[in-house]
């Protein structure tokens, strides 16, 4: 099929156009035929109809789990679909070095850290150690590029005295726990804090990653850059080469 | 540092040293059970035909098609001859003389004269009857020929693109639609199914025709039909090559056409064949001589055709209790054996099946089952065996479903089966999905990769729960073997002793079309098949 | 809490009010970001918003299979749900005899069937069978109930004859086969073919059931009443003794 | 038929005979080197206090609730005496040398004067320091007393209303607001859970002071406080009471203020807390002699509390690879049970952990993970261990991960672990939901129920995978061990020897708050825990 042909789309349960979909969910109601119904009204609520409610279990006496199977009516429009596009050339890490050292003719320095009371490196350290990640190495293991590693629950104020004192072309946080919308909220704080301390259009370029964050939430959040899930450190790399260098790389 | 990391690997189907330390004499006392209550059967099978033997012997000479009313000229012409001069001397001598006497230069031609009510047929006596035999077996011969050239591609085909390992993972597809099961079956194979099986669409099995040409149009199940065989076929060839490894093809014998579809396998090279010897009788209502006589002859032609069997125990766990039945599976599988040896299959080439249906709610339903797949796999150690994953218990929850599917996968790791039936979690649900498949497959991969060889650090306490269970099944087996002999095998399925179904001998479909041999019955398939001529 | 009180409630994922609800469903797409998107622009309209897309899988070059976790806004009224209440009483098996001796003077007579190509007996056994099902025995076990039953794959017509034969007061037919709406289809043939067989109003009783009908389609299928799965003998004696004997019992 | 059908049973936790055939003077010889590791370090630990020891023996006088400013008296109080003559002598002397000298009628009163500024403390010589350090030990008796209170208590409650079997099943709630987390630990009771944990908020154990009161703000998990402690403990004697078996309850202990939040554990009756004597040090980045400083006294604690620890290994595995870094755990355990024993704590108090972190698409990975478990479980016969689910490896492939956490379930059985962590199939998603927490309950029970006592026909194949991959783990942890043995346990942390984090023993956080004790350092509670006086 042609991409032009399949513009709209319906989900696939065994036929083409069938329009299948699996739910479960909780309702805050005792386990009776009635709950049962309500679990049906919600499906149909969702576009699915007819909703086949095929597993009910109390648990406890004010909650039941629902699981529900049936077609939902609604169409995809692919065409519609909003998505961030890589903007720029994936690099190898020589291109990269190459790129560096005739574009900025010094290593690139790179403060990493994990902000607010998020202990969760592994993803950071994924991006920036040398072991790196999903066979790519880390940034570490460029030789052009200066990386600052400053690990977990730094504060804003930290990184952002760090980020001078290192002269940082980059700034790249990890925000995991989002919980209450933390990551969000450290984001903006963090954000904030940079446009605060530099004078305008003078701060360092601002990156931050975690595998919940929507990455088309950059410009709202205040940063140039959002990285989700998956991300590699070929990816980020690049991503710095062409936002700091653009056409001199 | 350095694991012992080997590439991972499915759990050796290969003879494994006795876990239940099973006593050799107490096997062969209970096989020689078998041998006892089957050997009356097999007589009564000698000494009948039905119209679908007759039909068979009529497609493996080359009859094919149907009449305006998509009636199959076999059944024209098998019914014709019946009217005429009945079945007891078989339809062979009968229509050869026809042919001889000039009614029709080819089958098609007698049958389409037959329907027009333009011949009437007779018993050929000395001279004209060897003459109609001679032919007949010519004739009958021409389609043998093509199976054997069949099961040399398919050794041909298993040797060029390889063979997959054990077990084999089986995937169904059941859209009604022979066109839309094409691409799922090409999708289920890329996914990582060694056998795609097409469900047949319900009721066909109580037909006493094979319906013609590619199908559309079926209820949770395509029809069997040659061109549906020869479609899913190719289609499968096309991705064995893409894919470098034989995908085998699956369908249904067991009903009131076995020896028909059997010869259509066969012609079509199927790789195995749903085929029990009790199933139609227990599950469909068939009469149980009718029954009888077809699963021999289709044995025959499956023997011939070097097509795997696969017997359906596992559906007596679907109406019997898994626990207090699991004896009964032993039996029927030894039966079964029984029935597929004197049929001429090998070990090779049997299926056993049985099933993982123990209720979960069971304390130890794991342990039993355990024990119950360790008993198949060392009293039939040669053996593919067909193991089928839950069923009746999975309900609508799809979660802990998906779990149960894992621990039958890793009971058939532990026991080394060798046709591995892959659990669906909406198997309470919907007939599976294409995620559903997906998921199911991603299941089995885990579970092989991650405890695939555990068997061989696995070795059950000896005097265990699991040793003595599986020798608590055995004696359960011989005494109802016993009693069997005792009683005979008729009477006890008469008396529900299987999948808790009474079916008595002069009840059930397809009766009428059961009829004794006379004294000069000629079967030129059988002949040939029993190799007392070539 | 009272029923009252929640009259109107939402999903419950881990607090009050969050509308957490789980979703999982195939689009014919290639895996790629663009699917990814489709896949959220499905589950926002279905409701869900922010639409986490958790789990992407490629299932060859075609399909993909996601996992979308999020909250929807839809509110349940559990005030509009309609069910089949049951509206005779529980009898005990001694009861129902009883009832039976007192109102019809003689035994019930009840014939049973899988009709159509359906094979699965085990749903309608349980009703009729002496084992039962759920711990209570089936109609085989009240003396005053002659049951007739006629296994699978009955053709209707069949079933029509041997019902005027027995002279049944009740007919019961299991359909467990749904695909292409089978149960639907058959049971409509089999009312139809009464209503056609016997006079206006003197048609036995029609009562279906298996594990995917919808109980409140009875009027709509032509038939007197609707099971669905979980039934229990129990239950359907007691509404043959309401629905033959009405005030009588 | 009869099934030797018995009752639904866990796995025996009690000491099973050697399936991994381990040589027992090879385990002497790798427990001896845990000692000499660890010696140096119980040295310096017993010679250096920390502000937050010192906070905890005027909790345990005592001295509770904080300034308008939510600074707890503790602090001020601590902090003051800093200021005025240093910690090496312990604030116990300076404390009540200034009530002896009337600056206030009680703790609170004195603190708060002195953080208006109207004290100044000294550190009393002779008579003096001896009257005050005798009514100071008075005053920490009486914390102690109330400790020793707690625990009877704790016991006649197990005993009246029964003891859970082993493996205990262990819930977390992590709502952030103790309001919410409290119905939802009662549901968790009622749906099975025998061990409720409250996860802490992100962040705590980073805060050099204890928070106070019941909170309802916390990020993906709830401030542990001495009233939060009391609300929850409270709660669940209620559903103790409804279930008849006794629920317990667990927090975390290690961070910055170990000492005071062991105390205020002991003063609550909490039941198990998370305890490592490294965890700090390398998943927080606090110093290292900060944290062997105070998990020591905060041990001691424990130890008088009656309170089961549990310790943190299962973290390596989050950060390291699970199959490479095996040994590390093995390492691990062996020195958190030495320091564990030296603080006086018992085997049946250690809940060492470890966990199903391997990759799971690694070939054998349930062979090695039971290989592991194994392990733990024949080092520790007597030891309750903690086993905790797969969470690195869990990915939003919830039925995976469902399946995954099954087989999580099946190893725990199979090598008898005590403290079954429940898996979440939602664990790389979301905070687990209600349905979450009782799908996983499910699938704990199907496994136990039908599997539980698998152990019992499992052994391992004699020089097997399983028998051989323990003893090459062991082996790697005694070479390990020798290294560290030479190198020192300080330096083998800050080259990153455990979860891959290089920690400088110079560096981390809470180092300002080290103090080497002075001669004359005195410090009440220390005295009475170690029984030096009652
Ligand atoms: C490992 C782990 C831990 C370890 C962390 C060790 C360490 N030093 O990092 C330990 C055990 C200490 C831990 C503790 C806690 N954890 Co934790 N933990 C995890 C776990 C299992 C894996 C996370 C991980 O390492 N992923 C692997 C990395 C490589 O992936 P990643 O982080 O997504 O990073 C990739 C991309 O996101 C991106 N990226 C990430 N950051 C950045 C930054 C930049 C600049 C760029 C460009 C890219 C980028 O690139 C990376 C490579 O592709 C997850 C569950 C799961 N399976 O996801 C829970 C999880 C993240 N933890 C959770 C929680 C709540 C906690 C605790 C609060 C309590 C608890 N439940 O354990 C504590 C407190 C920790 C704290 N104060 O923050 C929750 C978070 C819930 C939420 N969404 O809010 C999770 C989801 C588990 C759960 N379901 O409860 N945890
Ligand atoms: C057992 C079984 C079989 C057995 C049947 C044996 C027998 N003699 O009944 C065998 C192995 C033969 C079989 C064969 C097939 N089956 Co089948 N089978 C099942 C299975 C595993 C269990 C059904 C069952 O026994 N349930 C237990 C009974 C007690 O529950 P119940 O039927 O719902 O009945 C209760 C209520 O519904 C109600 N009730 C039911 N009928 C009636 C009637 C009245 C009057 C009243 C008052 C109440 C009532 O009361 C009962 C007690 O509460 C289901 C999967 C599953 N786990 O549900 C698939 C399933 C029903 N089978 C299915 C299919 C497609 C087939 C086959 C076509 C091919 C295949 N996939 O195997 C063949 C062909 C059969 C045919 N021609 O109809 C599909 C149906 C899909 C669909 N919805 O269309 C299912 C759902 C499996 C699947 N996902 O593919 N099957
Ligand atoms: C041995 C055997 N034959 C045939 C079938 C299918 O029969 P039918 O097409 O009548 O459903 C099965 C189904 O499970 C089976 O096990
Ligand atoms: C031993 C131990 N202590 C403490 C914690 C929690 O520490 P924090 O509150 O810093 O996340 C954990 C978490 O897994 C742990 O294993």
């Amino acid at each position: 099929m042609s991409e032009s042909e399949k513009r709209i789309v319906r989900p696939y349960g065994d036929t083409t156009g069938d329009g299948m979909v699996q739910l479960s969910f909780t309702l805050p109601l005792s386990h009776d035929k009635r709950a049962e119904g309500a679990a049906a009204q919600l499906a149909n609520k969702m576009g699915m109809d007819p909703a086949m409610v095929v597993h009910a279990k109390a648990m406890g006496p004010d909650f039941t789990f629902f699981v529900a199977y049936g077609p939902v009516h609604h169409l995809v429009d692919t065409s519609k679909v909003v998505v961030l596009e890589r903007e720029y050339p994936m690099l190898t890490a020589k291109e990269a070095n190459l790129a560096i050292k005739r574009g900025l003719r010094r290593p690139l320095v790179v403060v990493g850290a994990c902000i607010g009371s998020d202990a969760h490196t592994v993803g950071i350290d994924a991006i920036l150690n040398i072991k790196g990640f999903a066979g790519e190495k880390g940034l570490e293991y460029y030789t052009e590029i200066k990386v600052v590693n400053m690990g977990a629950q730094v504060l804003v104020p930290e990184l952002v005295e760090r980020a001078r004192v290192e002269k940082a072309d980059a700034v790249l946080v990890s925000q995991v726990v989002t919980q209450r919308d933390a990551h969000l909220y450290n984001t903006r704080e963090m954000a904030a804090a940079f446009n605060e301390a530099y004078p305008r259009g003078s701060r360092p370029l601002l990156v931050v990653g975690g595998p919940r964050f929507d990455e088309l939430m950059a410009a709202e959040l205040g940063v140039d850059r959002i990285f989700g899930k998956g991300t590699t450190p070929g990816e980020v790399a690049s991503y710095l080469i062409h936002a700091l260098l653009g056409a001199k790389a | 540092m350095t694991v012992q990391r080997t590439t991972p690997s499915r759990p050796a189907t290969t003879r494994p040293r006795s876990k239940l330390e099973l006593d050799q004499r107490v096997v062969r006392h209970a096989r020689a059970l078998a041998r006892k209550a089957g050997a009356p059967v097999v007589k009564l099978a000698k000494t009948h035909t039905t119209v679908s033997v007759e039909r068979a012997v009529l497609r493996l000479a080359g009859l094919a098609g149907a009449d305006p009313d998509g009636i199959p000229w076999v059944n024209r012409l098998v019914d014709a001859v019946a009217a005429d001069c009945g079945l007891q001397h078989g339809v062979a001598l009968p229509v050869w003389d026809a042919l001889l006497r000039d009614a029709g230069d080819d089958l098609l031609a007698l049958a389409q004269k037959s329907a027009a009510g333009a011949v009437s047929f007779r018993i050929p006596e000395g001279k004209d009857a060897a003459r109609a035999a001679k032919t007949a077996t010519a004739a009958v011969n021409i389609g043998l020929k093509q199976i054997d050239r069949n099961r040399a591609q398919r050794d041909k085909l298993v040797r060029r693109l390889g063979d997959p390992p054990k077990p084999w993972i089986y995937l169904i597809v059941a859209t009604g639609d022979i066109y839309e099961d094409i691409p799922q079956a090409q999708a289920a194979a890329r996914e990582g199914a060694d056998v795609i099986a097409v469900i047949r669409s319900t009721g066909q099995s109580l037909l006493d025709y094979v319906p013609e040409g590619a199908t559309r149009e079926g209820y949770a199940g395509t029809y069997a039909t040659q061109e549906n065989f020869r479609l899913m076929r190719a289609a499968l060839d096309e991705v064995s090559v893409e894919l470098g490894r034989y995908v085998r093809l699956t369908n249904y014998a067991s009903g009131l056409c076995m020896p028909e579809i059997a010869a259509l396998a066969g012609l079509e090279r199927l790789d195995m064949m749903l085929n029990d010897s009790m199933y139609g009788i227990l599950f469909r209502d068939i009469n149980p001589i009718r029954t009888f006589v077809d699963q021999r002859f289709s044995r025959q032609v499956h023997a011939r055709a070097g097509i795997i069997i696969n017997t359906g125990e596992d559906n007596y766990l679907t109406t019997a209790d898994a626990i207090e039945a699991a004896h009964t599976v032993t039996v029927s599988q030894l039966l079964n054996e029984f029935f597929a040896k004197e049929a001429g299959l090998e070990d090779w080439q049997l299926g056993l099946g049985h099933a993982f249906e123990i209720n979960p709610a069971v304390p130890d339903s794991f342990r039993l089952e355990l024990a119950h797949a360790m008993l198949a796999r060392e009293l039939f150690p040669d053996a593919p065996l067909k193991w089928m994953p839950p069923t009746k218990h999975m309900t609508g929850d799809i979660f802990g479903g998906y779990l149960l599917d894992g621990f039958f996968n890793l009971a058939g790791a532990l026991t080394g089966q060798g046709i591995l039936l892959v659990g669906m979690m909406t198997e309470a649900v919907v007939t599976p999905w294409l995620s559903d498949r997906d998921l199911a497959l991603q299941n089995v991969r885990y579970v092989f990769n991650a405890a695939g060889r555990l068997h061989e650090d696995f070795l059950p306490r000896h005097d265990g729960f699991i040793v003595q269970r599986g020798h608590q099944v055995l004696g359960e087996a011989i005494e109802l073997l016993q009693a069997i002999v005792d009683d005979g095998l008729l009477d006890a399925i008469g008396d529900g002793t299987f999948g808790l179904m009474k079916r008595p001998a002069d009840r059930g479909k397809g009766l009428d079309g059961v009829v004794e041999q006379a004294k000069g019955y000629v079967n030129p398939a059988t002949d040939l098949l029993e190799g007392t001529q070539r």
